[in-house]
C-alpha cells in the first residue's frame, strides 16, 4: 500500500469501525486513533517528502496511477507536492483537533464522528488526486456530510442553513462540473487522447475562446467554497448553524478546496483564461475583503464576525491567486493554511464560550478574562494572530501576498493590492471590538462567575491549532520554502503559455 | 344535386355541431350531436358506403345517443342550465384550435392527393368477407378483437354500473 | 366518391368538426358533454378514414373497416363512459367536473 | 567586531516574557518581579558594555563610525525580496539600546512598587518583558520589514499595557484606539514598504541608505517612476513617515496618546514617553540618507514642518489641561515634534548635520526626563490616587523626594542650564535657525509655552493651594525613589555627554559648541515661562482663570483639544460604522442574501408553478396536448423549413 493512498484508506477503516461501535466512548477513542494515526502519517509524509525532493525533481512525488473507468480515461491518479502535503498536514491537525472538541457529542455520537470522518476522508482524497476526475469525486465527498452534519447536529435555524449551505455548494459544483468537462474535452487540443490527468493537460495548448468560456465557470465552481464575494452568503448561517467541530472543519479545511482547486486547476489548466478574465475577479475578490471586514464590523454574533472574516481572509487567498505571480501563490498557500488554524482555533473556542455561556452575543457577554481566563487568553492571541501580529502565521502569510500582488506592474493591479492592504486596519478594528466588548470590561452577567474550567481535552485541541500557528509565524522559512519550491513548476507551467 | 346536399350536410353537421358544445342544456346538446351522427350517416350515404352509414345511424344514432339521454335523463332535470367555462378559456380554446384549424387545413390544401376516380359501390358482401378472411388483407383478428372488446366492456358497464359504492366512508369525499 | 365535392372539401369539413369536437372537450365542464364532444371527434376521424379509403384507395376496404371498428370502440367507450357517469351521480350527486376532481388525490 | 552576544540583548526579556507568560499562575507575584528586574538588569549591563566596546574601543575606524550587521533569513518572497532578522550595530541603535534598557530597567525598578498588590503583578512584568523586547527588536532591525515585524509587535504591546486595567471600559477603549490609530498609520508605512520593495528590490538599511546626492545606483530605478508629480520614492518615503507619525503621535495621528494615559503610568513612563513614541523619530533617523537626498529632501521638509506643527499644536494643548498625565502627554506630544523637526531641518554633511545630532541628542536626553517626569507624576498619584491637578497642591511638605527630582526634570524640559534639555535644545534652535527662520520661531516659542506649562503643573502640584487630604499623602517606598533619583541623575548629567563625538549624520565626528547668543535666547524664553507660570500658580490666586477667560474661545477649544477625538469619533462612529459598516451589513443581508435567497424562492415558486400546470384535469392536459400540437405543428411547417 502507497503512503498516499493511506490517507483514503485509514479514515475509510476508521468509518467501518465506528460503524460497529457502541455509545459515546467507543466512538470517541476510536474517531481519536484514527485521527492520530491520520496526523501520525501526514507528519511521516511530511519528512517522507523531503527526502524524496531531495533526489526527486519531478512536480509530483509519490505518484501512482490506475484506471478506474475506461471509457472516459478516468483515472485514479495521485501524488503530493509541497502544497498538497502541507495541507495534508492542516487537514490532519484539524480533524484531529475537531474530534477532542467534540469529545462530548451527547446525540447520535456515532453518527456525527462517521460523517465527520467521511468529510476529511473527501477532504484527503482531493488534496492527493491528480485526476480531475477523481478530485470532483472526493470533493463531492466532502461536501455532502456537511448537510448532514449541520442539519442534524446544528443549532438555530439549521435546516434552513444546511439547506442553503448545500444547495449553494451544489450550484457551484454543477457549475464546475461543466468547468471540468470543459477542460477535458479540449484536453486533445494539440492531439492525443483525452485525459483528465492535470499534468499531461498542463501540456496542452488549450484553444484561447475554450480557456475563456471555461475558466470563470472552473473558477466561480471552486470559488463559492472560498467564500468569493458576493457567494458567500452560506457561510456566515452555515458556520452559525453547524457544530463547533463542524465549523472549525468546514471552515478551516473545507474552504480552504476552494482556493487549492483555483489554484490547481483554474489558474494551472487555464492561464489564458485567468488573465483574461483577471480584472473582473480581482475586483470581486478585492471587495470581498473589503467587504467582508467590513461586514464583520456590525456584526454581533461570534459566529457570525469570524464567518465575515473568513469571506476576507479567504477573499484574500483568491486575491493572491488571480495575481499570477509566484510571491502571490504562496502567500495564497500559506495563507490558506494559515487561517486553517486560526479559524479553527477561533470556531474552537466560540464553541468553548458558547458550551459555557449559552450565548454568542457579544453584547451579552463581558469581562470573560476575568471567568474563564485560559480561553481568553488564547481568544486574544487568536485575535491577535487573525489581525496580522508578525509571530504568527497569518503576518507572514499577508506580507506574502502583499508583497507579490504589488510586484505586477499595471497600476488597477497595484490599487486593487492597496485596497486589499487596507483591510488591515479594518481587521484591526472588527477583532479589537470583539476583545473589548467580549472579555474586557465588567462581568456582566453573575451566572458567568461560576463556570466549569477548561477540560484537557478542550486544552489538546486548542494547542494542537495553536502550536503550529506560531511555529509556522516563528520560523516561517522552512514552510514557506517548501510550498515556494512547489509552486514554482505550476507558475513556470503557466508562464510557458503565454 | 348531390353536390348540394353535400354543402346541405355539412353546413347542419357544422352548426349543429357548434350548438352542441355549446349548448347550456345538455339533452339539446345531445340531440344536437344525433343530427351531426345523421349528418355522417349521410356523407356515407353519399359515397355509396351504404353499410356503414347503416351500422352508423343504428349504432350510433340508434344506439349510443339512447344511451347517453338516458344517462343525462338519470343524472340531471331537463332544465337545468350548464355551468359554462370562463370566457378567457373560451376565448383561448378557441383561438387555439381556429390555430390548430388553420395548420390542418393549409396541410391539407397544400397537399397534392392523389384521387383515384372511381364509382364503385361497395356491398355488404365485400365487407363481410374483408372482415371474416383470413387470408392477406383480412381483419379476422382484428374483428375478434373488438368482439372480445365489446364483451369486456358490456361486462364491465355492468359490473360498474351495478352500482356498489367505490369508497366505504363517505366522509373524505 | 361525390359528385363535385373534392377530398379538400370533405377533409375541411371533417377538420372543423374535429376541432369543434375539441373546443367542447376542452371547455365544457360537465362530463356528459366531454362524452359528447368525444364523439364529435371520433366521427371526424372516422369520416376521415372512410373518405381517404374511397378517394384514394378505392380498390381495398381498411378504411371502412377502421371505420367499423371506431364504432364499436365508440359504443364501448361510451357504455362504459355512462356506467361510470352512473355510478359516480350515485356517490356524489353530481356529474361536473370540478367535482370529481377529488379522484385525483 | 563579535557582535552576536548582542542577541541576548533582545532574547533575555523575550525569555522572561514567556517564562512570566506561560507559568503566570505559578510564579508568585514577588518572584515575578525579581525576574523581570534581573532580566532587564542583565539587558541594559550587556547594552552599556556594547556601547562602551562600540564607541570607544572598535566602532571607530578613520573617524567613521562602522555599521556592523549580523543576519539571517527569515523569509524568502523573491529571489531578491526577503526579510532579515539580524542586528544592525551603529552609533543611533547603540543609542537606543541604552536608552530602552536604562529606561526599562528603571521602570521595572519603580514598578515593583507601584503595582505591588495588583492582581496581575505577574502579567504586568510579563507584558513589560514583551515590550523591551519588541522594542529592542526595533532598534536593531537590519531592513524595513523587520523593523515593520517589531514596530507591530511594540504596538501589540503597547495595547496590552494599556488595557491593562480592563475592566475599566475607558482603558479597553483607550488601547483599541491606540492599536487602531497606529495600524491606520501601520498602512501607510507597509505601502511605502511595499513601494520600496519593488523598486529598489531590497528592503535592506544599509543598501537603501547608500544613495549618494548625484543620485547614482538605486535612485536610477526610481527616477523614471513618478506619481502625482512626485517621484515614487518620495511617496514611500512619506508613507514610511506616515508610519512613524503613527507611533510617534504627530498631527494628525496624535489622538491616541492622550487617551494611552489610562494604562498604569510606570507603562506612560515607558512606552509613552520614552521608547515607543519616539520609534518614529527613530525611523526617520534611521533612513536619514534617503530622506535627505531624495528629491532634494522633499519629504523631509514635510517632517520638519509635520514636526513643528505637531510641536506648537501639542504645547498649546497642553497648557489647558487639567489631567496631569494627559500634560505630560502633550508635552511629550511636543518634545518629539521638537525632534522630528531637528530632523527636517538637518543637512547631511559634517557640522550642517547639527540637526540630525540634535535630535538624536534630544531623543536621548527627553527619554530621561521625561521618564523622570512620568515616574513622578506616578509618584504623586500613587500618594493622591488622583490625576488631577484640582487634587493637588502643596505637596512638598509629604513628598520632597518627589518634589526635588519632579522640579529637576521641569527645569531640563524647560531647557534651563545645566539640565539636559538645555544642550540639546539648544542644538535644536541652532540647527532649525540656519536652515528655516519660521521654523525656528515657532520652535522658540514652543520652548517659552514648555517652560509655562511644566511650571504650571510643577506648582500646581507642589506649591499652589493647601489641599486638605483624606489621607496623608506620604513619600512613596524606595523601589520608587530610586529610580527618580536615578533618573534626576541622569537628566542633569545627560546634557553634558559630547553627543556630536558619538552620533552624527555622516557618522564623522565633529567638535560641538554652545552657540551663546541662540542659548541665551532659548534660556531667556524659558525663564520667561517660567516666571509667567511663578505668578499664576505659585500661590493661589484667580489670575489664571481671568487670563483663560481672556482667551475665551481659544482657550475652550484647546481644552478640547481643538475637537479631533469629536472629529474622529465622527469619522469612524458616524461614517466608517453607521454609513459604511451598517449599511454593509444591510445589504448583504438584503441584496447579496437576498439575491440567493430569490433564487431559490423563485425555483420554489416556479416550480409550485409547474406542480399547478400538472393539476390531473383531463381537459387541462388536453388543452396543452392541443397547444402543444399546434406549435409544434407550426414550429416544424413554417419555421424550421429546412
Amino acid at each position: 500500500m502507497d503512503i498516499l493512498s493511506l490517507f483514503v484508506i485509514v479514515p475509510v477503516l476508521t468509518v467501518i469501525a465506528l460503524v460497529f461501535s457502541k455509545g459515546l466512548k467507543q466512538a470517541r477513542i476510536i474517531s481519536m486513533i484514527g485521527s492520530f494515526i491520520q496526523l501520525g502519517m501526514a507528519i511521516n509524509l511530511l519528512f517522507a517528502y523531503f527526502r524524496e525532493r531531495a533526489i526527486n525533481k519531478s512536480v509530483m512525488l509519490f505518484t501512482q496511477d490506475t484506471v478506474w473507468f475506461k471509457n472516459f480515461n478516468v483515472h485514479y491518479a495521485i501524488g503530493v507536492d509541497g502544497i498538497s502535503t502541507a495541507l495534508l498536514l492542516l487537514t490532519s491537525i484539524v480533524v484531529l483537533a475537531g474530534v477532542f472538541i467534540s469529545w462530548k457529542t451527547d446525540d447520535l455520537p456515532k453518527e456525527f464522528f462517521v460523517s465527520l470522518l467521511v468529510l476529511a476522508t473527501g477532504v484527503y482524497g482531493f488534496f492527493i488526486s491528480i485526476d480531475l476526475f477523481t478530485m470532483f469525486v472526493f470533493y463531492e465527498i466532502a461536501v455532502i456530510p456537511m448537510y448532514l452534519l449541520i442539519g442534524i447536529w446544528g443549532s438555530g435555524p439549521k435546516e434552513y442553513s444546511a439547506m442553503k449551505l448545500t444547495l449553494m455548494l451544489m450550484g457551484a459544483s454543477a457549475v464546475l462540473l461543466v468547468g471540468v468537462l470543459g477542460i477535458y474535452f479540449n484536453s486533445n487540443a494539440d492531439g492525443g487522447v483525452l485525459t483528465f490527468n492535470i499534468l499531461e493537460i498542463s501540456k496542452v495548448h488549450i484553444p484561447f475562446e475554450a480557456q475563456k468560456l471555461f475558466f470563470p465557470l472552473t473558477f466561480i465552481g471552486f470559488a463559492v467554497l472560498g467564500a468569493l464575494f458576493p457567494f458567500h452568503t452560506w457561510s456566515p448561517d452555515g458556520h452559525a448553524s453547524a457544530p463547533t467541530a463542524v465549523s472549525m472543519l468546514h471552515a478551516g479545511v473545507l474552504m480552504k478546496l476552494g482556493g487549492y482547486g483555483v489554484f490547481r486547476i483554474a489558474m494551472f489548466l487555464l492561464p489564458l483564461g485567468a488573465i483574461e478574465w483577471s480584472w473582473f475577479f480581482i475586483i470581486l475578490s478585492a471587495t470581498g475583503v473589503i467587504y467582508g471586514a467590513f461586514g464583520a464590523l456590525k456584526q454581533t454574533d461570534l459566529k457570525y464576525i469570524n464567518a465575515y472574516s473568513s469571506v476576507s481572509h479567504l477573499g484574500m487567498v483568491l486575491f493572491a491567486l488571480l495575481m499570477l505571480n509566484k510571491t502571490a501563490w504562496n502567500g495564497a498557500i500559506l495563507q490558506s493554511l494559515s487561517h486553517g488554524f486560526m479559524t479553527a482555533l477561533f470556531f474552537a473556542l466560540i464553541g468553548m464560550i458558547y458550551g459555557r455561556t449559552h450565548t454568542r452575543d457579544i453584547t451579552k457577554l463581558g469581562g470573560l478574562l476575568k471567568v474563564m481566563p485560559f480561553i481568553s487568553v488564547i481568544y486574544v492571541i487568536a485575535g491577535l494572530a487573525s489581525l496580522g501580529l508578525p509571530g504568527f502565521s497569518g503576518f507572514i502569510a499577508e506580507m506574502n501576498i502583499f508583497v507579490g500582488a504589488f510586484q505586477h506592474e499595471e497600476m488597477f493591479y497595484r490599487v486593487a493590492t492597496i485596497i486589499s492592504v487596507s483591510a488591515i486596519v479594518v481587521t484591526a478594528v472588527y477583532i479589537l471590538r470583539v476583545l473589548g466588548i467580549m472579555l474586557m470590561g465588567e462581568v456582566k452577567n453573575e451566572e458567568f462567575l461560576d463556570l466549569p474550567k477548561v477540560t484537557w481535552f478542550e486544552v489538546t485541541g486548542i494547542m494542537l491549532l495553536l502550536i503550529p500557528m506560531i511555529g509556522m509565524g516563528v520560523a516561517p522559512l522552512w514552510l514557506s520554502n517548501m510550498t515556494m519550491d512547489s509552486v514554482g513548476p505550476f507558475i513556470q507551467g503557466v508562464l510557458n503559455h503565454l | 344535386m348531390e353536390k348540394i346536399v353535400f354543402y346541405i350536410l355539412a353546413l347542419i353537421m357544422i352548426v349543429a355541431a357548434i350548438a352542441s358544445v355549446t349548448s347550456r342544456q345538455m339533452l339539446r346538446s345531445v340531440i344536437y350531436l344525433l343530427f351531426v351522427l345523421i349528418g355522417v350517416a349521410g356523407i356515407y350515404f353519399l359515397i355509396d358506403y351504404n353499410f356503414l352509414a347503416a351500422v352508423q345511424l343504428t349504432v350510433y344514432a340508434g344506439g349510443i345517443i339512447v344511451l347517453v339521454i338516458f344517462s343525462v335523463l338519470l343524472v340531471h332535470h331537463i332544465e337545468m342550465e350548464l355551468e359554462m367555462a370562463k370566457l378567457s378559456k373560451k376565448l383561448i380554446t378557441g383561438l387555439v384550435c381556429l390555430i390548430g384549424l388553420g395548420v390542418f387545413l393549409s396541410v391539407i390544401y397544400s397537399t397534392n392527393f392523389n384521387v383515384v376516380e372511381n364509382s364503385k359501390t361497395t356491398d355488404v358482401s365485400d365487407i363481410g368477407m374483408g372482415l371474416l378472411s383470413y387470408g392477406a388483407g383480412g381483419f379476422i383478428l382484428p374483428f375478434e378483437v373488438i368482439s372480445i372488446l365489446l364483451l369486456a366492456a358490456m361486462i364491465g358497464a355492468i359490473i360498474i354500473g351495478k352500482g356498489d359504492k367505490l369508497t366505504k366512508n363517505d366522509d373524505t369525499l | 366518391m361525390i359528385a363535385g365535392i373534392s377530398i379538400y372539401e370533405i377533409f375541411t369539413l371533417t377538420s372543423i368538426l374535429f376541432f369543434i369536437g375539441i373546443y367542447g372537450f376542452i371547455t365544457r365542464k360537465n362530463l356528459i358533454s366531454i362524452l359528447i364532444s368525444l364523439e364529435l371527434i371520433l366521427n371526424a376521424s372516422a369520416i376521415n378514414f372512410v373518405i381517404i379509403n374511397k378517394y384514394l384507395y378505392p380498390d381495398v376496404l381498411q378504411g371502412v373497416f377502421f371505420s367499423i371498428f371506431i364504432i364499436a370502440v365508440a359504443a364501448a367507450e361510451t357504455a362504459l363512459a355512462v356506467a361510470i357517469i352512473i355510478n359516480l351521480y350515485r356517490q356524489i350527486s353530481s356529474v361536473e367536473v370540478k367535482d370529481t376532481e377529488i379522484m385525483k388525490y | 567586531m563579535d557582535i552576536s552576544y548582542i542577541l541576548f540583548i533582545p532574547f533575555i526579556p523575550l525569555a522572561v516574557f514567556l517564562l512570566l507568560g506561560i507559568f503566570n499562575q505559578q510564579i508568585k507575584p514577588a518572584v515575578s518581579g525579581y525576574i523581570g528586574v534581573l532580566g532587564l538588569s542583565v539587558s541594559a549591563a550587556l547594552s552599556y558594555y556594547t556601547a562602551y566596546q562600540y564607541f570607544f574601543v572598535v566602532g571607530k575606524v578613520d573617524g567613521v563610525y562602522q555599521t556592523f550587521v549580523e543576519k539571517t533569513v527569515w523569509m524568502n518572497f523573491t529571489d531578491t525580496l526577503h526579510i532579515d532578522m539580524g542586528i544592525l550595530i551603529d552609533p543611533i541603535s547603540v543609542m537606543m539600546l541604552i536608552v530602552v534598557t536604562t529606561v526599562s530597567l528603571m521602570v521595572h525598578i519603580y514598578s515593583r512598587g507601584y503595582m505591588k498588590g495588583d492582581d496581575g503583578y505577574t502579567k504586568f512584568f510579563a507584558f513589560l518583558s514583551l515590550f523591551s523586547f519588541s522594542m529592542l527588536g526595533l532598534v536593531l532591525a537590519t531592513n524595513l520589514f523587520q523593523i515593520y515585524i517589531f514596530w507591530e509587535l511594540v504596538g501589540v504591546s503597547s495595547y496590552l499595557l494599556i488595557g491593562y486595567y480592563y475592566t475599566k471600559t475607558s482603558a479597553v477603549a483607550a488601547a483599541k484606539k491606540a492599536f487602531i490609530v497606529t495600524r491606520f498609520a501601520d498602512f501607510g508605512f507597509l505601502i511605502g514598504i511595499l513601494i520600496v520593495g519593488y523598486y529598489a528590490g531590497t528592503f535592506d538599511f544599509q543598501t537603501l541608505n547608500a544613495v549618494n546626492p548625484e543620485g547614482e545606483g538605486l535612485l536610477l530605478n526610481w527616477a523614471s517612476s513618478s506619481f502625482m508629480g512626485l517621484s515614487v520614492i518620495t511617496w514611500a518615503l512619506l508613507l514610511i513617515f506616515m508610519g512613524g507619525a503613527g507611533k510617534s503621535a504627530m498631527f494628525p495621528l496624535h489622538i491616541w496618546l492622550p487617551d494611552a494615559m489610562e494604562g498604569p503610568t510606570p507603562v506612560s513612563a515607558l512606552i509613552h514617553a520614552a521608547t515607543m513614541v519616539v520609534a518614529g523619530v527613530y525611523l526617520v533617523a534611521r533612513l536619514f540618507p534617503m530622506y535627505y537626498f531624495v528629491e532634494g529632501g522633499f519629504a523631509l521638509n514635510i517632517v520638519a514642518y509635520v514636526g513643528a506643527f505637531s510641536s506648537l499644536f501639542a504645547a498649546i494643548i497642553a497648557l489647558t489641561q487639567t489631567d496631569i498625565k494627559r500634560v505630560l502627554a502633550f508635552s511629550t506630544m511636543s518634545q518629539i515634534g521638537y525632534m522630528m523637526l531637528a530632523l527636517g531641518v538637518s543637512s547631511y554633511k559634517g557640522e550642517e548635520g547639527v540637526g540630525y545630532m540634535a535630535s538624536m541628542f534630544h531623543l536621548f536626553t527627553h527619554a530621561m526626563f521625561k521618564a523622570l517626569l512620568f515616574l513622578g507624576a506616578g509618584s504623586v498619584i500613587h500618594a493622591v490616587h488622583s490625576n488631577y491637578l484640582k487634587d493637588m497642591g502643596g505637596l512638598r511638605k509629604y513628598m520632597p523626594i518627589t518634589n526635588i527630582t519632579f522640579l529637576i526634570a521641569a527645569l531640563a524640559i524647560a531647557g534651563v542650564p545645566p539640565f539636559a534639555g538645555f544642550w540639546s535644545k539648544d542644538e535644536i534652535l541652532v540647527a532649525a535657525f540656519e536652515k528655516n527662520q519660521l521654523i525656528y520661531f515657532m520652535a522658540l516659542f514652543v520652548a517659552g509655552l514648555t517652560a509655562f506649562y511644566m511650571f504650571r503643573l510643577y506648582f500646581g502640584i507642589f506649591w499652589g493651594k493647601d489641599t486638605q487630604y483624606k489621607h496623608t499623602p506620604h513619600e512613596s517606598p524606595i523601589s520608587m525613589t530610586f529610580p527618580l533619583l536615578f533618573l534626576a541623575f541622569m537628566s542633569i548629567v545627560a546634557g553634558f555627554i559630547p553627543f556630536s563625538e558619538f552620533v552624527t549624520a555622516d557618522r564623522v565626528a565633529f567638535e560641538g559648541h554652545l552657540n551663546y547668543p541662540m542659548a541665551a535666547v532659548a534660556v531667556g524664553t524659558g525663564l520667561v515661562g517660567i516666571i509667567l507660570a511663578w505668578i499664576f500658580y505659585k500661590k493661589e490666586n484667580d489670575l489664571a482663570e481671568r487670563f483663560s477667560n481672556a482667551f475665551g474661545m481659544l482657550y475652550k477649544w484647546a481644552f478640547h483639544k481643538f475637537y479631533f477625538d469629536e472629529i474622529y469619533m465622527f469619522v469612524t462612529k458616524k461614517i466608517v460604522f453607521n454609513l459604511i459598516s451598517t449599511p454593509i451589513a444591510k445589504f448583504d443581508k438584503k441584496y447579496v442574501d437576498g439575491t440567493m435567497e430569490g433564487i431559490g424562492n423563485k425555483t420554489v415558486i416556479i416550480s409550485e408553478k409547474i406542480k399547478g400546470l400538472q393539476s390531473g384535469r383531463l381537459q387541462d392536459y388536453a388543452m396543452f396536448f392541443v397547444s402543444g400540437v399546434v406549435i409544434v405543428a407550426l414550429v416544424f411547417i413554417y419555421l424550421w423549413t429546412n
